[in-house]
């Protein structure tokens, strides 16, 4: 596998602060992957999603050194429709990004910009209007549709331009627990089925987990860990240590592996399922 | 012990919009001293609508409220505003004046106090979030979002509120944060004795810190009680799309094997395990 | 930032109009029009003229902050909040050139004087009243004398009743709100990218 | 129950027949219609003209409802405009005096004028409301596309239209904010509630400038550029959803016919003017009992 995006010794500065957004970082992410970045606010996720997609340093003032490839090719060395057209970035405010009256001027103002034939455009609804679970708003203006829906109509919009990069910014910190669950089922989908590049920055690391196959930690402009998913809670100790609070399961069973209640060369299990099997065997052994 | 009388009563509360559209139906509610309360419940359940209602912004369009012995229909604003606070969720939308000092003073100003009682009122919620005095003077336009909502919830305090209503306290905020923003309302409830609500999709933190949690689906209540209880009954909470924290989903599919259903926090979840084990090796 | 270094473009600054740019105008409309249309319905003295037109406030500080797309959307915003108080389509269009110049008058003073959008000085605060009054000026004889009294709406005697509702509604909102916002966001607003040092970039 | 849609004004049902006609057909006709009380004398053209705006509306299923928000705005713009023509139109002892109140004389020739404007006025507010209340805020947008104005223009306007919605929403939770912190009009002092009334605005502002960069942000991450891409087209799907159908080229011109025919008998054989009309002939029996 190669690296769809490469991060080399990159710095990013904005030009109101002292301190770097992010400060020297390396980073590789293969094509295929699901990869989580997790950390503390003002840690730099965002900047780092932007810089993904040449918002920064197009829309931002600010110093930048270092490089970063996206497919081969540094970022400032594609045009911006270029760019847009191999990234595509979900906002986490939903509503921010609604200029449209209505969801379908929405979803189809990105190809638009690109210049789709019309066909092109009528066959790509046909895909993500079901994909996302969109088909009774496509009449509705986008800011009156509820949380959720406005999450995935965000998303809609933006797959529908087909980027093989796919970059979500906090995509459900404005959603109840049902539309949560309901945007990961659609990363999910394009796992499965599309094997996207997806980068997710989230709090939520309950719905996380499960998708991600990487994950990285930011922590204050510094990627301090980067791993496949199971090595890296396996560091939980450290990872607790730099503000990050892993979900019940898995603090569960770290604890029982601490107190060697739990065997100390097995994985951690990351989900409730496969909390709940691990623990079936720890308890059911003598029952 | 004696049981506290209740300081808001909501009494068969409807409320409907000017459109029609129904947002409460029959709510009967009650809240005490000693309140620490989480309303769950998904968007457009109805959670916003009945806080709005609690202070008195809306008044119901059948039933009644009483805070405080006040009937929400026929008091004031400025009444209401000193006995229900409520802090909304965006702090953008409550932010107007041009520094923070006089943000926090436009409540006591708005009740006519007098200068020193206004300038006392505002030290001691600035204290109270943590704001020092070198923010005085900004503009909370410049504030980063953190401190803005510190602000928001100063200018609710400095009205001194019985009860503080606090709209999704920990949306944008990490985990982190979020923990300090909760530790600081304990300690209001703790040490202040103020009746505080919070409205969350974090199900966590209510775990960490409701006592009681309501909630609320279809504009109506499904259930009411200690936060451990709400969270066992596994199948009005999936009627109401509502998923309890990890570590109690784990416990309730592993209840056969002996662990509560009201599992709250890891710390319950070893001791459970522990006890079971040692049970099973003897 | 001294007021000077507010308006000069430093060497290899590069402010080139943008997607920004655009977005301010479309938003600066949709404030106007909503603060415009709550005027009209307030005190109306009819003929979308009113004795107290906050509004005017998002075309003053529009121009100042935004320059030329501050104008625009001063321009267009009427439009909008007019149609919904009932002027006719027609009446609104022929009100334009004294929209634009309330606008541009501001726009143009702050950057012809170098004046500080914050309000610091004495002397910001007289090139914002003069170029204010300059403007409605213009405005409430624009829009009455030629617009009204063009529409044959009014007669010669009556004009001069709406040129002072029209120059006193705007005066007095004017400097109410343009002040507050002035004082209230500029320090914020001069930082940004889409602040517009020149006309349109 | 009937599907809606909903309009800049209100609802209208979905299978209006005035719904099928092509956005742009029925901008023309605000656009084009509204010329026509400019041109008329005539008040009881002016008043046909209203009367064919009413039919329209009970054509189009148009709520009539939405006509009673301008019911105070025609009063008091007719009322005003008689103030203007009367008591504020000065002394002119060339006029005929129909009556006099307090000793200042009413003339008989302002109270003509003043009826020949306000029916004017009046049919150029009833095209309003007709288009409002049968436009969807796209629809204007479509009609401009269709128009050929320019991508950048028309999406301007779409996003101010977007905009006008939001401010309103932003409005009336910000007024809860204030009365959340005892904020309360009722009998204070006029300077006090204006003070307070002052106070809106700022994070009305706020929040725009805010709202601002995400916008631009969210547009160029989706690859919208001032130029568009290179050499290419940027296609309309949007438009391509309201075909432009042979009817609506026949209503454009019967539109257009009107306004010529209406130019011709105005201007080539002088007739619609007030000077001679029907109207006119009623008031002077009327007021001045048939002298002058």
């Amino acid at each position: 596998m190669s690296a769809v995006i490469r991060f080399e010794s990159y710095t990013w500065r904005y030009s109101r602060t002292k301190q770097p957004a992010l400060d020297a970082i390396d980073l590789e992410i293969e094509e295929g992957a699901i990869v989580g970045v997790i950390g503390p606010n003002g840690s730099g996720k965002t900047t780092l999603a932007y810089s993904i997609n040449g918002l920064i340093p197009r829309q931002e003032m600010g110093v930048r050194k270092g490089k970063v490839y996206v497919m081969g090719r540094e970022v400032m060395a594609y045009t911006p429709a270029e760019l847009c057209q191999r990234v595509g970035l979900v906002f986490s405010d939903p509503e921010a990004q609604f200029t449209a009256m209505t969801v379908e001027d929405e979803v189809v103002f990105g190809m638009e910009n690109l210049g789709l034939p019309i066909e092109e455009i009528e066959r790509r609804l046909a895909w993500v209007v079901p994909l996302t679970e969109i088909g009774p708003l496509m009449d509705k203006p986008p800011y009156e549709v509820s949380g959720g829906q406005k999450q995935r109509v965000a998303l809609a919009s933006v797959l529908a331009m087909r980027p093989p990069i796919l970059v979500l910014d906090e995509p459900t910190t404005m959603l109840d627990p049902l539309g949560r669950r309901r945007v990961f089922q659609v990363l999910e989908r394009l796992k499965r089925e599309y094997q996207s590049t997806i980068i997710v920055i989230e709090h939520s690391l309950e719905h996380l987990i499960p998708l991600a196959d990487h994950m990285v930690l930011l922590y204050y402009g510094k990627v301090l860990l980067a791993d496949e998913t199971e090595p890296f809670f396996e560091r939980l100790a450290f990872l607790m240590e730099h503000d990050v609070f892993p979900p019940g399961v898995v603090e569960f069973f770290y604890h029982l592996k601490q107190a060697g209640e739990y065997p100390a060369d097995a994985p951690l299990p990351l989900t409730v399922e496969d909390g709940t099997a691990r623990l079936r065997e720890l308890l059911g052994g003598k029952g | 012990m004696m049981k506290p009388e209740p300081y808001v009563v909501a009494e068969n509360v409807t409320f409907r919009y000017p459109d029609g559209t129904v947002a409460l139906r029959d709510i009967n509610l009650r809240f005490a001293e000693g309140d620490f309360v989480a309303l769950i419940g998904q968007n457009g359940s109805g959670k916003t609508t009945l806080s709005k209602c609690l202070n008195g912004l809306f008044k119901p369009t059948e039933g009644r409220i009483l805070v405080d012995g006040l009937d929400t229909r026929h008091t004031s604003i400025t009444k209401m505003a000193v006995r229900v606070g409520y802090v909304f969720q965006n702090p953008d939308h409550q932010l107007f004046n041009s520094t923070v000092w006089d943000e926090i003073a436009y409540g006591p100003r708005n009740i006519q106090l007098p200068k020193a009682e206004v300038e006392e009122r505002v030290r001691e919620a600035a204290e109270v979030v943590g704001l020092d005095e070198s923010t005085f003077e900004q503009h909370p336009f410049f504030l980063p979002k953190g401190l803005r909502q510190r602000v928001a919830i100063a200018s609710i305090l400095a009205l001194r509120p019985h009860m503080i209503i606090v709209d999704e306290p920990t949306t944008g905020q990490d985990v982190k944060q979020s923990l300090e923003i909760m530790d600081f309302l304990t300690r209001l409830h703790e040490e202040r004795g103020h009746i505080i609500v919070i409205i969350t999709h974090d199900m966590p933190i209510v775990a960490r810190y409701a006592r009681r949690t309501v909630l609320m689906a279809h504009s109506q209540i499904l259930a009411d009680g200690p936060t451990r209880s709400v969270f066992a009954q596994t199948d009005v909470l999936a009627e109401a799309f509502v998923e309890p924290p990890q570590i109690t989903q784990l416990a309730q599919r592993c209840a056969d094997l002996g662990f509560a259903a009201g599992t709250l926090s890891v710390q319950e979840m070893l001791e459970q395990f522990r006890s079971l084990a040692a049970r099973r090796r003897a | 930032m001294t007021a000077e270094e507010i308006w000069t473009i430093e060497e290899g600054e590069v402010r080139t109009p943008g997607i920004g740019h655009i977005v301010i105008t479309a938003l600066l409309i949709g404030i106007g029009a909503v603060v415009g249309a709550f005027g009209s319905f307030t005190l109306p003295l009819g003929f979308g003229v009113n004795f107290f037109w906050p509004a005017i406030a998002v075309q003053n500080v529009g121009g100042i902050w935004y320059g030329a797309w501050g104008i625009i959307a001063a321009s267009l915003f009427p439009i909008i909040s007019n149609g919904i108080s009932g002027t006719p389509v027609y009446v609104s269009l022929a009100y334009i050139p004294a929209n634009a110049f309330q606008s541009f008058m501001p726009a143009w003073g702050f950057r012809y004087f170098k004046a500080d959008p914050r309000l610091k000085s004495a002397r910001d605060w007289w090139v914002f009243l003069g170029t204010i009054t300059v403007g409605n000026i213009f405005g409430a004889i624009w829009g009455p004398l030629v617009v009204l009294k063009g529409f044959g709406l009014l007669t010669a005697e009556s004009v001069p009743l709406f040129v002072w509702g029209w120059f006193a509604g705007n005066e007095i909102a004017g400097i109410v709100f343009g002040v507050i916002l002035l004082k209230a966001l500029s320090g914020v607003v001069i930082t940004t990218k889409t602040f517009v040092k020149r006309w349109w970039a | 129950m009937q599907k809606m849609h909903k309009t800049i004004l209100g609802y209208v049902p979905e299978a209006s027949p005035l719904y099928e006609v092509h956005p742009f057909v029925r901008l023309y006709f605000l656009m084009v219609v509204s010329i026509f009380p400019m041109i008329i004398g005539a008040p009881e053209w002016n008043l046909a003209l209203i009367l064919v705006v009413l039919v329209l509306m009970k054509y189009g299923r148009v709520s009539l409802s939405t006509l009673k928000l301008y019911v105070p705005i025609s009063i008091s713009m007719g009322m005003l405009i008689l103030l203007s023509y009367t008591l504020l139109g000065g002394i002119h002892p060339e006029f005929h005096v129909v009556f006099r109140i307090l000793g200042f004389p009413i003339y008989y020739e302002r109270i003509e004028a003043a009826v020949e404007v306000y029916t004017r006025i009046l049919p150029m507010i009833f095209v309003m409301v007709l288009f409002l209340s049968t436009s969807r805020e796209r629809d204007v947008l479509v009609a401009m596309r269709w128009a050929r104005i320019p991508f950048t223009v028309t999406y301007m306007t779409a996003m101010a239209l977007r905009a006008v919605g939001m401010v309103i929403e932003d409005f009336s939770i910000v007024r809860q904010a204030e009365k959340a912190r005892g904020f309360d009009p009722h009998g204070k002092s006029l300077g006090y509630k204006l003070r307070q009334f002052v106070m809106y605005i700022i994070p009305l502002m706020a929040l725009s400038l805010r709202r601002s960069e995400e916008f631009t942000k969210a547009i160029v991450a989706r690859g919208y550029s001032f130029t568009g891409l290179k050499n290419v087209k940027r296609p309309d799907y949007v438009l391509s959803k309201y075909p432009f159908r042979t009817r609506d080229a026949v209503l454009i011109l019967i539109i257009t016919g009107f306004l010529i025919g209406i130019l011709y008998l105005r201007y080539g054989l002088g007739m619609l003017t007030l000077e001679g009309s029907v109207t006119q002939r009623w008031l002077r029996q009327w007021l001045l009992g048939g002298a002058a």
